[in-house]
């Protein structure tokens, strides 16, 4: 039997000890936590075991939630970004039992792409941090010269700003207590009704799969949304995962009401 | 390290807001003794004594302060002639209605600013950041205004449909949407699900 | 009357709120040659240039500019009462991003981050650290934005082109290693032996 937050303790505490906390808080965001986890597994950037690292994202995004840190949306998004890449790489592989004439793209490359990609930014941001920087390592004059008071301060271009004009604007339309400008929001999609969509949905089937949950939408909206919608029924028991391994697509189907057994109940809450 | 000190008071004295004088850079430099300071004041004064330097070191006020060569003047007020229109709160939102809602009066642009605008709509047209597009054919035929191309090259935009909307800014402030989704456990390992309903 | 014409740059420099221009300096001096300009510029450049004074005249920004000796940063601090700029890992990433890929869409800027910036982007726009430049000719003409010439001034950068070069990463310095993923059963899903190969 496992114990998740024992494991999820042990699997960082082994490289990290006491300093934990501090990392917890230094991930920009989800490409670099998974930077951290590749680096920390010593693993090809080109080869990245995704079930090992998936299974270390969520992980930690558990514990995030344990140390009260916000699971911010963008971490979720790239969960399920995980998870699709993985059940793409355990179905079959067509192509290549068909002769391999179209060879499909490796799922995982274009995440490759992402976090080759993200850390040249990082390393640049930490480039720009070392330049002087004006106000902390070098200093203009900043007296007034009494003489010369009428000189007003100069520029080689206009000193207004795009976003100037539009800020001045909303300060205008702000300051008017009329609705002649009310702009219609975007649709939002929440978390319930995407709930009501899935328990719906399997009201007319036994199972649906993970994948054709994400299937229908492309926005990033829509697939946090459904993403902690599944979470979220999961952990109300009103549904559960399971995994055919023979072919690894992942299958959400209704929860039977008589006692599941506690183990599996765990392994797959 | 009179020399370095004597940059370091050439350095305070250029980056202070006011007037330095002896006492306050011996609190400053507590690591240095007084009379080090001093010699490297001097030696300051005497730099910059020679010749006719741009910038003169000028004891003023109790303190010492940096400023122009008094000589120049002449050139340093053209600094500010050939200054570009620099746009005061009232006239930057009277350009910001008229580009948002033009063609638009001048009882529309008051209507919407609460205030007159009569100066800063004459300062605009000789600015020549709008203009006059015609009248409008409601009774009185009040004149309507509109933005200029001199307008859009100020901004650097290709024409007027590249303003950014009202919404496009304020999407940039708005927290994402999950964010305001409340409180959502998150249950991917969790062992303990305790909410059995 | 070199001597006079470098003397007089040497005020217009140090009088002028923002870095000056050879243009602008040309423009401002109307009844002196560029040749004769630049060469009291350059002058004056390596006046500077000599010696550990505690002023510089450095390039910046397309233009010249007076600042203090960086290394006196320690003594300099002591003097000023406003807190140096500081930024976050986040906003530096965001505008490392736009910096070196300008023009460039919030939606780019959010795909290479993983991570939305809405809010850093409001910021950089607040601090003028980064301007809208428009909008993309493509479906839904989004704002593309680029970094200003504040920016330039902050990070002590004389253009776009003097930006530190991108370091090319081919790798994460490591040789893989295939450790056996034997078991590892993900969290989610129950079923066992996959090796996510």
């Amino acid at each position: 039997m496992t114990n998740p937050q024992q494991e999820s303790a042990n699997l960082f505490d082994d490289s990290h000890g006491a300093g934990y906390n501090v990392r917890v808080e230094a991930f920009e965001g989800p490409l670099d936590l998974l930077l951290h986890l590749i680096r920390k597994n010593e693993v090809d950037i080109y080869d990245i075991p995704i079930a090992a690292i998936t299974r270390q994202y969520l992980e930690y995004l558990e514990l995030m939630k344990e140390l009260n840190l916000d699971v911010a949306g963008d971490f979720l998004v790239m969960a399920s970004t995980l998870l699709q890449i993985k059940s793409r790489l355990l179905l079959p592989v067509q192509a290549d039992e068909e002769g391999g004439e179209e060879e499909e793209e490796d799922p995982r490359a274009e995440l490759v792409r992402r976090l080759i990609e993200y850390q040249k930014y990082k390393e640049a941001a930490q480039q720009l941090e070392v330049l002087p920087l004006l106000g902390r390592d070098a200093f203009i004059r900043s007296c007034e010269l009494p003489d010369l008071k009428e000189l007003q301060p100069v520029d080689d271009t206009s000193d207004v700003e795009l976003f100037e004009l539009v800020e001045a604007f909303r300060r205008v339309l702000a300051s008017i207590p009329v609705q002649t400008f009310h702009e219609v929001g975007s649709e939002q999609i929440t978390i319930a009704d995407r709930i009501n969509d899935i328990l719906s949905l399997l009201q007319e089937r036994d199972g649906v799969t993970f994948e054709e949950l994400f299937s229908e939408g492309t926005t990033r909206d829509y697939l946090i949304a459904t993403f902690l919608a599944v979470l979220e029924i999961c952990k109300l028991k009103m549904v559960k995962l399971t995994q055919n391994s023979s072919f690894g697509t992942i299958w959400i189907t209704r929860a039977v009401l008589d006692a599941v057994d506690a183990r599996e109940g765990e392994e797959s809450p | 390290m009179t020399g370095n000190l004597k940059s370091v008071v050439e350095s305070l004295i250029f980056v202070a807001e006011t007037p330095l004088s002896l006492d306050r850079l011996v609190s400053i430099l507590e690591e240095h003794e007084r009379s080090d300071i001093r010699a490297a004041l001097e030696e300051l004064l005497a730099d910059y004594e020679q010749s006719g330097r741009g910038i003169v070191l000028v004891e003023v006020a109790g303190g010492y302060q940096f400023r122009s060569r008094p000589e120049h003047a002449d050139y340093l007020k053209r600094l500010s002639k050939t200054r570009p229109p620099k746009f005061g709160q009232s006239s930057l939102e009277t350009l910001a209605i008229i580009a948002y809602r033009q063609p638009i009066t001048r009882a529309e642009i008051e209507y919407l600013r609460g205030v007159d605008c009569g100066g800063i709509l004459k300062t605009l047209l000789e600015k020549k950041l709008i203009k006059i597009l015609g009248k409008k054919d409601v009774p009185g035929r009040p004149l309507i205004y509109g933005t200029t191309r001199e307008f859009l090259e100020l901004f650097s935009l290709k024409n007027l449909a590249s303003l950014p909307t009202l919404k496009e800014i304020q999407d940039l402030a708005q927290p994402p949407v999950f964010e305001e989704q409340g409180e959502l456990p998150l249950a991917v390992a969790t062992g303990g699900g305790d909410t059995g309903e």
